[in-house]
């Protein structure tokens, strides 16, 4: 599993103290915690704690009210979401939001084409930038689907893939943005035991690629196998941090959980 | 009147299985594509001549089209009930008074080898698009009904109208408005700016608006018209806003003259207005009205339906052409050089032009309305 | 600016009167928007047609002569409740038609736009050619008071002169304004009452606010549209009957720019809110009058277009924002 | 653009796609496709002189007519990428369309006497920076209010153009010169480096029509088909640079934003520069088809440029198929040619057009020929759709 201690590391992102409030509602209310370089750090709570909130504070969708949220030292507010992935915070969603008229090479290749500076001109006049980007960012994109596992339907529309397949596209969508970031938001929902084992390993092998991997999700098994710290928040607030042995005998942690039933997501988490 | 009023652009179609349920059914046609087929110029024997119609005969403007096609008709049915072996047809171009079509109709014109000469186009619109192609084409041209200024002014040696144009009518209008405080508002169309432009030279107006076609609520130059001070309010562009803005006028309790152009001239005016509001109103044409038997031939040959304005020019430029075919000058510069140097007196007044292919005399007339009603009969000349 | 100081009130009193009609012909395209996601383009013919219709009922009592609104009243009331009866009817068939087979096969939007688009035409045009529609069934004589003037301005056979009733500023306000504005807040605030009241009325907010967990609450959808459309079209009717009471002819096309102004007044307001509808009309016939007296008349279309843009861009939501969802009395 | 709908495979849509099935066969044979291709080109450009039977319009010049078809095509191939490409409604097309036929006539006449071939790239310029100058505000505002503002661009395009002295008011630009004849410049009918007799198909034996030629390359008033033969060329070019960017990170980030325009950003694509790019290549392609239209014409006027045919663009672009550039200016094509092919209904076309866009709309929602894979995307929603049984009534 992990080390005991994850200090020494670098902390990659960091959620300082940001509430977020909609109207008269508290969504976030002082949540602090970071994301060390190359940790799998699991975020969960039950249902309206704010984990999807906290997640989008995070990749830029929404901005916090007070508080600030750093990535490698420089603060997100008032950037651009696009310049937040480009900056190395890719992510997952928790509805699948692919491309749906496009092929699975396709789609990834948008992921990969984050860094590209070609433009129209390029383009038109088919320039050898131009060439050598496309065919590097096709041959990234191919990798990254066989990496994923759906390298043999590369050229398959998104929209034709299975339902799993599908998610383990939007990993490889989101992974050819070159993040250092990796965002899933429940990455398993919908998924059977098999599954759920199979993305486990694929969570550790993008982790063993050197990317640091935040992961939401509401199957504890699966958080608690393959995290190597949990933050856990109850409505808007930060209840427990801590290794995923810290957190299963965390007092507060259990209250919380006490008598909500665990696979009921679908309204707003 | 020129311009087009409501170009609408009028889209036809239907879906693609009509295109072969209608393959053979072609109405219209305008085949010229018979090969070889000349046109023996100035032989004075009668072979078949036509003389073409170019205007709108459907769409927002098709009333006024239908007018003058019912004046050539007349001459023609004149013509053909004297001449039994020698038959002239009219072939008509319904351009909807859009220039757009006007413009690729004007090649079928030119291409149609039996045309000796074209009457229109109707609008000045229509009339700027395709007045370099009838003039490449050395096709002579006679419109009854466009009128703004500067057509004649193009070099197009092959245009012609019996009709005077808006700066003689713009000339007389602001003479006949002498000494009062006027207020001038345009539609901002070519023909309603173009007039207005004219009577504001000839006068000092105490104030200026423009609308715009298809304005409903002229309740902003109604305020403007009161704030003035003005006691006579000139309007150059169509009865349709003009109507509206003499009532709006009236409504607000505004008790001045309302003049406005041929555009306006028109029974439709004075329901538009209501008959209280149009009373007293004056509405200036370049045209003498109708003599008393003109009517009744223009019924006879147009069963079901009564002249209007532009039949009784359109009358006459039938005749010019139809003279020309007498006189055998049926080659397209020779009917030119006729048509240039035609002199004599038609329906609608002396006809003769000048240099530029503008009536030279013209006569405007003011036409106003009495115990509710357009008094079509007894204009006065403006002079 | 001499004449806009002057003459101030007749410029915002006159604004206002025509803004309040464009008000309730925006409804139609607000509540339509608020419960289908869709521009009913159309919706300017439903008008039309409800001026036509006014126009008809005056023929057919043919009326001439009279001065005053006090005896027209009567015939004025049975013009309005057939303008909005007829009004709503084209709405409803404009619904059956143009919009339920698309919204059966949840087509895209823009598809159910280009639909909207050919009705709007097949509409215009049906009215335009209605001397020739009468003569398929050999009408044209018996009908020609009701279908003559088919492609061209189409008048009400009365005269009706405004009374001077009081006077603010320099400017007379006359019955037929006072009339105007009344009976457009009237029936918005009947509209408003209906919508947030009644048991019809919440559903068109089910709908608004989430048609499909409407739907898996028992709410008919079918019906709530229909329902949205017909009252679109009564309110367009109301309208239709004040624009001719000032107006007094209308044409086959005069829908068109009205519709484009009266949707420029919904989206301004906050498409989908009822209350911004209102305000959008309101602030969209004066600003056009106030344009006018400053920049001349035929800038009008460009300043309401301008204010738009500039709106949109400060608060995208619209004025008011969209809530026909959260709609309360 | 996120709703759809299934398809009931028709007798009519099975032959179709098996008669695709046959013609991509056929296409895949590489020398076979050069060559059908080069056929295909060749047909279309000698289209106006063959006269064809049923396609030739009988009322008015099938020249002049083939030249609003190509340059309707045009349109549509340059509104495609606003709508179909990047998903943007744009209601107020007709405006890029004036600005290129206004900016040719003030430079080749009404206020300078440039040469047609010098002001054609102006104009496209000045029309690509006017969608930037436009796109930048308007592309902020959300989706649904995008079309309305555009209308109203649109809308005040036209009024200024009517209200500006400097720029022909009402009365329009005349006198917009053609571009430069190629070969001998002799007045009347002769000129041009040679002449293309047309065929007739009246008399058997006289097929060809030798009172009637075409000179190539004479750009005069009263021969439309040089016209023609230009905007053609301008639309292959058009079209194959369309090609070339859509299948490239332009055309990816295009197709990633009209999907699901949060995600792209969220995926590093700056959505709103790509949607204003779409927007500017747009307006230039419109701007281009306007400088044909001004030169064509010789008279431009701002009676021609109405908030109607904007719609007439957008129908144009739906009807034929979004997205896919050759339905878009197949839908371009037909909605020039047929209101003059069937002019005989005068009176009833425009009511003819409404029932047919109604018809189409509910009939074909997804245009007439859609892109492919939008098909097969769609396919596959409903077969997903049906599996899970979750047809929520809407």
């Amino acid at each position: 599993m992990s080390e005991e201690t994850t200090d020494t590391r670098r902390a990659l992102l960091e959620v300082d103290d940001v509430t977020i409030k909609f109207g008269g509602l508290t969504a976030l209310d002082g949540v602090t915690f970071d994301i060390k370089e190359g940790e799998i750090l699991g975020l969960i709570g039950p249902n309206g704690a704010g984990k999807t909130t906290c997640f989008n504070v995070m990749t830029g969708v929404y901005q916090a009210t007070s508080g600030q949220v750093r990535f490698a030292g420089s603060p997100l507010a008032k950037m651009q979401r696009h310049q937040i992935t480009k900056l190395g915070i890719a992510r997952t969603f928790q509805n699948i939001r692919l491309f749906k008229t496009m092929t699975a090479l396709e789609n990834v290749m948008v992921g990969a084409d984050a860094h590209s500076k070609v433009g129209v001109l390029n383009a038109l006049f088919r320039t050898p930038r131009h060439r050598r980007t496309e065919s590097a960012a096709i041959e990234e994109a191919r990798e990254l689907l066989k990496f994923v596992g759906v390298g043999g339907r590369a050229d398959e529309l998104a929209a034709n893939l299975s339902y799993g397949d599908q998610r383990r596209l939007e990993i490889a969508r989101a992974l050819a943005t070159k993040p250092k970031l990796l965002c899933l938001d429940e990455p398993a929902a919908g998924f059977n035991p098999a599954e759920k084992q199979r993305l486990m390993e694929l969570i550790r092998k993008v982790r063993d690629r050197g990317y640091t991997v935040l992961l939401i999700e509401h199957d504890m098994r699966l958080v608690m196998g393959v995290t190597d710290r949990i933050v856990v928040l109850e409505f808007g607030r930060k209840i427990a941090e801590g290794t995923p042995a810290e957190v299963r005998e965390n007092p507060a942690v259990i209250a919380a959980y006490l008598g909500v039933e665990e696979d009921d997501d679908d309204a707003a988490s | 009147m020129t311009g087009t009023k409501k170009t609408a652009r009028v889209f036809a179609l239907a879906g693609v299985a009509a295109l072969a349920l209608s393959a053979c059914g072609t109405t219209g046609g305008n085949n010229s594509a018979n090969a070889g087929s000349g046109n023996s110029s100035g032989s004075g024997s009668c072979g078949h001549y036509e003389i073409a119609y170019m205007g709108a005969l459907t769409g927002p403007n098709g009333a006024l089209g239908q007018n003058m096609l019912g004046g050539i008709n007349t001459a023609l049915s004149e013509y053909n009930a004297k001449h039994a072996d020698c038959k002239v047809t009219v072939k008509t171009f319904d351009s909807q008074g859009d220039p757009d079509q006007a413009s690729k109709l004007a090649l079928n014109v030119v291409n149609d080898t039996k045309v000796v000469g074209l009457i229109g186009p109707g609008f000045s619109g229509e009339s700027k698009a395709t007045g370099k192609t009838f003039f490449s084409a050395g096709l002579p041209s006679i419109s009854p009904s466009a009128t703004e200024v500067d057509l004649t002014e193009q070099g197009w040696t092959t245009w012609h109208r019996v009709i005077g144009n808006d700066s003689a009518q713009g000339a007389a209008d602001a003479k006949y408005l002498t000494g009062k405080k006027v207020f001038v508002v345009d539609d901002a169309s070519v023909y309603g700016k173009g007039l207005a432009d004219v009577v504001r030279k000839g006068l000092k107006p105490v104030g200026n608006d423009e609308v715009q076609t298809g304005q409903t609520d002229f309740s902003a130059t109604v305020t403007k018209i009161k704030g003035s001070g003005a006691d006579a309010v000139f309007y150059g562009g169509y009865y349709a806003e003009s109507g509206l803005l003499v009532k709006q006028l009236r409504q607000a309790g505004w008790k001045g003259l309302f003049m406005s152009g041929d555009g306006s001239e028109d029974p439709a005016f004075v329901k538009v207005a209501g008959s209280q509001a149009a009373e007293g109103a004056v509405l200036s044409a370049p045209a003498a009205p109708a003599p008393a038997d003109f009517g009744t031939k223009y019924a006879s040959a147009n069963p079901g339906k009564t002249a209007g304005l532009y039949s009784t020019q359109s009358y006459d430029a039938a005749n010019i052409f139809l003279a020309g075919i007498d006189a055998g000058d049926t080659s397209l510069s020779k009917m030119n050089d006729f048509v240039t140097n035609y002199s004599g007196t038609g329906v609608s007044g002396p006809i003769k032009f000048d240099s530029k292919g503008d009536i030279q005399t013209s006569t405007i007339y003011a036409y106003s309305v009495k115990n509710g009603q357009l008094d079509t009969a007894n204009p006065a000349p403006i002079k | 600016m001499h004449t806009f100081t002057h003459q101030f009130f007749e410029l915002t009193i006159t604004g206002l009167v025509l803004g309040s009609i464009y008000a309730l012909v925006a409804l139609g395209y607000t509540m339509v928007y608020g419960v289908l996601q869709l521009i009913n383009f159309a919706h300017s013919e439903v008008f039309m047609y409800g001026t036509f219709a006014t126009a008809w009922v005056f023929v057919f009592f043919d009326q001439t002569g009279v001065n005053s609104i006090g005896g027209e009243i009567g015939f004025l009331l049975i013009a309005l409740v057939v303008a909005m009866l007829v009004s709503g009817g084209v709405a409803l068939l404009l619904e059956r038609v143009a919009y339920r087979p698309l919204i059966k096969k949840n087509a895209p939007k823009l598809i159910a736009l280009i639909s909207a688009i050919g009705a709007s035409f097949v509409l215009s045009e049906a009215m335009g050619l209605r001397d020739r529609i009468a003569a398929w069934f050999g009408l044209e004589d018996n009908l020609g008071n009701y279908v003559g003037n088919a492609r061209n301005n189409y008048t009400m056979p009365v005269q009706i002169n405004p009374k001077g009733l009081f006077t603010i500023g320099d400017y007379t306000v006359t019955d037929i304004d006072v009339i105007t504005i009344v009976a457009a807040l009237g029936m918005m605030f009947a509209l408003q009452v209906f919508v947030s009241r009644t048991r019809f009325g919440r559903g068109i907010r089910a709908v608004a606010q989430d048609p499909e967990s409407a739907a898996l609450m028992g709410v008919n959808s079918t019906r709530v549209i229909q329902l949205t459309f017909f009252l679109g079209g009564l309110m367009a009717g109301a309208a239709a009957t004040l624009y001719m009471l000032r107006i007094g002819s209308t044409r086959n096309d005069a829908g068109f720019i009205f519709g484009v102004k009266a949707f420029t007044a919904a989206v301004m307001g906050g498409i989908g809110n009822l209350r911004g509808a209102l305000l959008g009309g309101l602030i969209l016939g004066v600003a056009e009058n106030w344009g006018s007296a400053f920049l001349g008349s035929q800038w009008k279309d460009v300043v309401a277009f301008v204010l738009l843009v500039v709106i949109l861009l400060i608060r995208p939501q619209g004025l008011l924002g969209e809530s026909l969802g959260k709609a309360r009395a | 653009m996120n709703r759809y709908y299934d398809f009931a495979p028709s007798g009519l849509s099975r032959g179709w796609s098996a008669f695709r099935g046959w013609l991509g066969g056929l296409l895949d044979n590489k020398p076979t496709r050069v060559a059908l291709i080069a056929v295909g080109i060749v047909f279309v450009y000698a289209l106006p002189l063959l006269n064809l039977p049923v396609i030739t319009t009988s009322g008015v010049d099938f020249g002049g007519v083939m030249f609003d078809a190509a340059a309707y095509a045009l349109i549509a191939v340059g509104l495609n990428i606003v709508i179909g490409y990047a998903g943007l409604l744009d209601l107020g097309y007709v405006g890029f369309y004036a600005i290129g036929a206004y900016t040719t006539g003030i430079l080749t006449t009404y206020h300078f006497h440039w040469p047609f071939l010098l002001a054609l790239p102006v104009a496209i310029a000045v029309t690509m920076l006017s969608g930037l100058i436009l796109g930048a505000p308007t592309l902020r505002v959300r989706g649904d209010y995008l079309a309305i503002v555009t209308l109203g661009f649109g809308e005040i395009i036209r009024l200024v153009i009517v209200n500006t002295h400097w720029l022909g008011a009402a009365q329009g630009i005349d006198n917009i010169p053609a571009p430069p004849n190629i070969g001998p410049n002799a007045p009347g009918q002769g000129g041009g480096l040679f002449q293309v007799p047309h065929l007739s198909w009246g008399t058997f034996p006289n097929i060809i029509d030798v009172g009637h030629k075409t000179p190539f390359l004479k750009f005069g008033p009263i021969d439309a088909i040089p016209f023609y033969w230009m905007i053609v060329t301008a639309f292959f070019i058009v079209i194959i640079a369309d090609i070339l960017v859509k299948n490239s990170r332009v055309g990816r980030a295009w197709e990633a934003t009209r999907e699901d325009e949060d995600a792209a950003e969220l995926m590093g694509v700056p959505t709103f520069k790509f949607k204003l790019l779409a927007f500017a290549l747009g307006a230039a392609v419109g701007g281009l088809s306007g400088a044909f239209y001004a030169t064509r014409n010789g008279f431009i006027s701002p009676a021609t440029f109405l908030l109607l045919l904007s719609e007439l663009f957008v129908a144009a672009v739906i009807v034929g198929g979004a997205g896919n550039r050759w339905g878009a200016a197949f839908g371009g094509v037909l909605v020039a040619y047929l209101p003059d092919r069937f002019r005989s209904f005068s009176d009833w076309r425009m009511l003819v057009f409404g029932l047919a866009l109604m018809a189409l709309a509910i009939w074909r929602p997804q245009g007439i020929f859609p892109p492919r894979r939008t098909r097969r995307a769609l396919a596959a929603e409903a077969q997903i759709e049906e599996l899970e049984g979750e047809a929520v009534d809407v």
